[in-house]
């Protein structure tokens, strides 16, 4: 199934080359991963603690910077000056949002705490 | 070294498992969210999948500049640990800044992505442009930069900063502009989509128009909406990684995207439903323009009482129950409400929290302030649960809240909260309002709570106030 | 990453015959599916009401026939008859389970009812 | 039609869109139980889910012979109808059955696919085999056969058939010759992966032994642990259709497959708990083998009364709680039980039912018989929720239930139910046991409960016992 129909390119045609450059993508098997990720998403956060509300937004706010692993592998292979340049910008902005999401949810969490047992 | 790479990614396939079981972390780390007694440890879950994810993208063997890597991450270290002690009163800012770099960082690698394909030779393409990839980069970029300028709008009317126009701004044909705007963009895509590298110039086009529908689709809504917007603007952040997975065929960010992608969904219905309004309504009802219409004819009158009168009948109160609001969170009195809490439990009164789903100006605000000033989770009870005890309580303590307490919600058809649920203050035997004077909350109405027969209005700033309760606690009552 | 080293051919051989029979398989993408249908799984199931397991497990029982979108590939295609005899007998066998479980599920269902308001 | 097949499932993609929305059918269908009032629904979704899989299935243009596709498949629904009308009490009896049918549906195709790729020309193997398909073909294989027999063992169980015998059997060194057995099953597995075809003639060897193993597996587990045991094959069943998936690359088969996985192991996972035990102690504890040695020392007396003095004082009461067991599923004496439940209610007596979790043989099996017997779900409580009601009852009606109410798991540190929650009838003011005579119940022990003070028994079939009940009382009090 991988190989989908590419614009002006036969399907030979492409598929030789994507053996040179990448393999070709089970974008069903995506597709699945997709929605499968959101209903989970979909239980998992209906269940979150009213109390959390607030810690919840900066936890998904560090989890959304994991376009990190991207920004890694355009930073850090062989590219041209402006595309390394966007990619470090880009490895920046996420690694920030990461330590500081993080960091900030530990913070609020910390506070909380349970009625001391007399 | 580099073999040994190559050995662990080819053969070991040490990526896709990292990936995999960095996956299973991010749900165990929102799972964990359920209960204040797991909730760090779904942090630590968090944080270990997060940098699972990234050694796994580092083991890719054509990672080599180790310098521009490293440099990168060590300044989002250095920009990101400060950006942590924002206040608390802050966080809101903070997220919305963070979505904005978060939007920018995708919106530039989905950029870096169309660029590195297009110029790159035919024989070496690095990814194979079919409609579907090309779909989903458009897709990425438009959101992504959408998100960037939104959310630093959002971050601006949070700030109150001075050029950025907290009541919602307006003008003819605007949603139609939008839309318009929006139309285009796509269109763009479409004809990228179809014709590929021949219309490659298109590509700046879609950039800028994302950026200025950003900023178009935040100036008509007010300041105090951007809870929901942020919210939502998590949720296209979200979706946008999940577009860049399937661009670069990496399952984590899909994963990891589509978790973030629902939870923002969620958060902003919840919003939304707490306040019954839809989302169509935030998006595009300007709410909060229209102000005075209020201060209509007939004056009532409106009872005061000192602070040391409503420390005596505190005192003798077997039930309190404490309505936290915006108030509060504007004059830190969060500190002062607990030392009131001490004073109280220690004299035998039992005091409860009621914590509106809406009250402050994000999801779960009176929560964390009540938490910073150490008072048991336990004693937070939500809206449903206290207005059963409500006409049990012989004091019910509004600080700083407002729209939450107003009980046309109940009756007002013309209201605009009408129809929202609200926490019974005026139930209760005697209800105290702290406020600063008679203005009116968030939604620009009056409340008549306040001319009730039973309310009392203690004026003043909520810390100045409830301070005053305090100290006439601990001085009249220190030898009890 | 689809094509996995296949045991006694070369890399080239396996790839060039699986483009005459079968296109290589992402097995991670296999893999993720599977570990998040599982996260579903333990989530969904656990929020199951206590009054209906039995119809639960009828019901999981029927599911548990999806083995037969397997089975009509196999009895249908042009395949050697003792294969088309076994992908019938599972055929039948798994439409049996299919037609039984949904049926005893719903019967067992449409007992339970609510006081009736009076 | 044939090009226009090609064309949906080549270009359109059609079959993958149809599993991707079965998934999400199956999905709904397993969230939808969560509620008697959506769980019809639920079933709903399923049907269409799993009709929209087949019909994807079907779509591959290579599906061409019809006659033996279609004549299967009507065998299937000729078959499977009627064993739809099995009455409640053989339900477990038929899951189990069903399970079998699975697991040779599994095996048969594991077996099938294996001769297909083994008999086809070098040229064009139907699919690769790569050591993680020979892998996976081995664990479905032997997950499937094993399920097999191990399913019709477990059925022959339940239904009690003659020449199976119900108490574990037991032999010297039964577990060491089970793991041999497995080991042998595995090593064969692993060269099957190394050396492929050329040992192709160990695939019959796995076959074997994991029939046998099935049948092993199976008779030193007494036939009350079965419903355990069951789920714990549907588990299995899953997991075998998962390895399926990956051998044909089928996303459909993984997802359902780890939805039946989880489901089945969720089940057995709650039942072990409220019984307080462990998986080991199920699979390996050869459960009920000991008998007996109950009946210890010192004669103890029990107070007995009639079926009219029973129905005097319920009459009387203000809270009736119904503790149904086993004996009440034997006895089929649910339609009375609700004609009980009626004339108490109409008397303005407030009648509650308390369900323990492993009441009966199959986790919610007192709920479906009550069900069926249209007493409406709400008055069916938990175990938790109704032993806080239970001392302000009146009255505690045992109804053949023995384990599930017998004190000695609260205190007697010896016995082997100690730690299993139970339900707290000897709690209530007066308490009447319904049972044929003074026989222990599954785990084989005595019960304190009938010795003590405030309990009456009921001698008798609970059929018989109620019926009296409910004639005295629609005798007697039909003018009231
Ligand atoms: N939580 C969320 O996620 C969220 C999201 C979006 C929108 N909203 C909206 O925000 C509103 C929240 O309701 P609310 O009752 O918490 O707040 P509110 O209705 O906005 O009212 C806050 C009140 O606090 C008083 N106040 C302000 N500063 C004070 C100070 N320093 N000391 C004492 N009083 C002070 C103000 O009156 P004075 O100026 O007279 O003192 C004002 O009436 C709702 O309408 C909700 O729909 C919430
Ligand atoms: N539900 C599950 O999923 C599940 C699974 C595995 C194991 N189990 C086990 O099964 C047991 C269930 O407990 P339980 O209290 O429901 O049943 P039980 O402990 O097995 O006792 C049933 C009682 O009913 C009586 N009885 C039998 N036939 C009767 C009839 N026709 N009329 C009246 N009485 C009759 C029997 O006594 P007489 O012979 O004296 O009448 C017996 O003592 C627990 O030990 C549990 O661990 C349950």
């Amino acid at each position: 199934p991988p190989v989908a129909a590419a614009g002006t390119q036969t399907a030979a045609e492409s598929a030789s080359e994507a053996r040179h450059t990448a393999p070709p993508v089970d974008y069903w098997s995506l597709l699945f991963v997709f929605v499968l990720s959101t209903f989970i998403g979909l239980g998992v956060i209906g269940r979150v603690s009213r109390l959390l509300h607030t810690p919840l937004m900066s936890l998904t706010n560090a989890i959304s910077a994991i376009s990190v692993v991207a920004a890694i592998a355009m930073t850090g292979a062989d590219h041209s000056l402006p595309i390394t340049i966007l990619g470090a910008i880009a490895l920046f902005a996420s690694t920030t949002n990461i330590v500081s999401g993080f960091l900030i949810t530990d913070r609020m969490l910390k506070m909380f705490r349970r009625q001391e047992p007399k | 070294m580099n073999d040994f790479r190559v050995y662990l990614v080819e053969t070991l396939r040490a990526t896709e498992l990292a990936y995999l079981v960095a996956t299973a972390g991010f749900i165990l780390a929102l799972y964990w969210m359920n209960s204040p007694a797991t909730a760090r440890r779904g942090v630590l879950a968090g944080v270990l999948a997060m940098a699972l994810g990234m050694v796994g993208a580092a083991l890719d063997p054509h990672v080599t500049r180790w310098v521009w890597v490293l440099g990168a991450i060590g300044l989002g270290f250095f920009v990101g640990v400060p950006l942590s002690w924002v206040p608390l009163t802050a966080v809101p800012q903070r997220t919305a800044l963070s979505h904005a770099f978060g939007g920018l960082a995708v919106g530039l690698l989905g950029t870096a992505k169309f660029y590195d394909w297009l110029f790159a030779p035919a024989h070496a393409k690095p990814l194979q442009m079919t409609a579907f990839v090309m779909g989903a980069l458009v897709a990425e970029v438009l959101l992504g930069f959408l998100t960037f300028t939104g959310s630093l709008m959002a971050a601006g009317k949070l700030q109150e900063i001075k050029w950025i126009p907290q009541r919602p701004v307006t003008y003819p044909f605007q949603n139609f502009v939008n839309i318009g705007l929006l139309g285009v963009a796509v269109l763009c895509g479409l004809a990228l989509v179809v014709w590929q590298d021949q219309v490659a110039y298109l590509f700046p086009v879609i950039v800028v128009l994302s950026l200025a529908f950003g900023v178009l689709l935040i100036i008509p809504i007010g300041g105090a909406d951007m809870p929901t917007v942020i919210s939502l603007l998590n949720s296209y952040a979200g979706l946008s990684a999940v577009a860049l997975g399937f661009v670069l065929n990496n399952k984590l960010l899909i994963t990891a995207g589509a978790l973030d992608g629902s939870s923002g969904l969620i958060l902003s219905i919840i919003m939304c439903r707490a306040m019954n309004r839809s989302f169509f309504n935030v998006l595009f009802g300007a709410f909060g323009q229209v102000q005075g219409k209020a201060a209509a004819g007939e004056t009532k009158t409106v009872k005061s009482e000192t602070a040391e009168g409503a420390a005596q009948i505190m005192e003798q109160a077997s039930l309190v129950v404490i309505v936290p609001g915006y108030g509060m969170a504007v004059a830190q009195a969060q500190h002062r409400v607990k030392e009131l809490y001490d004073l109280l439990t220690k004299r035998g009164v039992d005091v409860r929290f009621a914590i509106h789903p809406v009250a402050g100006r994000m999801p779960g605000h009176m929560n964390v302030l009540l938490a910073e000033s150490e008072i048991p989770y336990d004693k937070l009870v939500e809206m449903d649960d206290i207005n059963h005890d409500l006409p049990q309580a012989d004091v019910c303590l509004v600080i700083g809240a407002n729209d939450v307490v107003n009980p046309a919600a109940r009756h007002e058809r013309a209201s605009p909260i009408f129809g929202m649920p609200i926490i019974d203050a005026d139930k209760a035997r005697t209800c105290f309002a702290i406020k600063r004077g008679m203005n009116p909350g968030f939604a620009g109405i009056e409340n008549e709570l306040y001319y009730g027969d039973r309310t009392y209005m203690l004026f003043g700033d909520a810390k100045a106030v409830v301070g005053e309760i305090v100290k006439s606690l601990s001085g009249g009552g220190s030898g009890h």
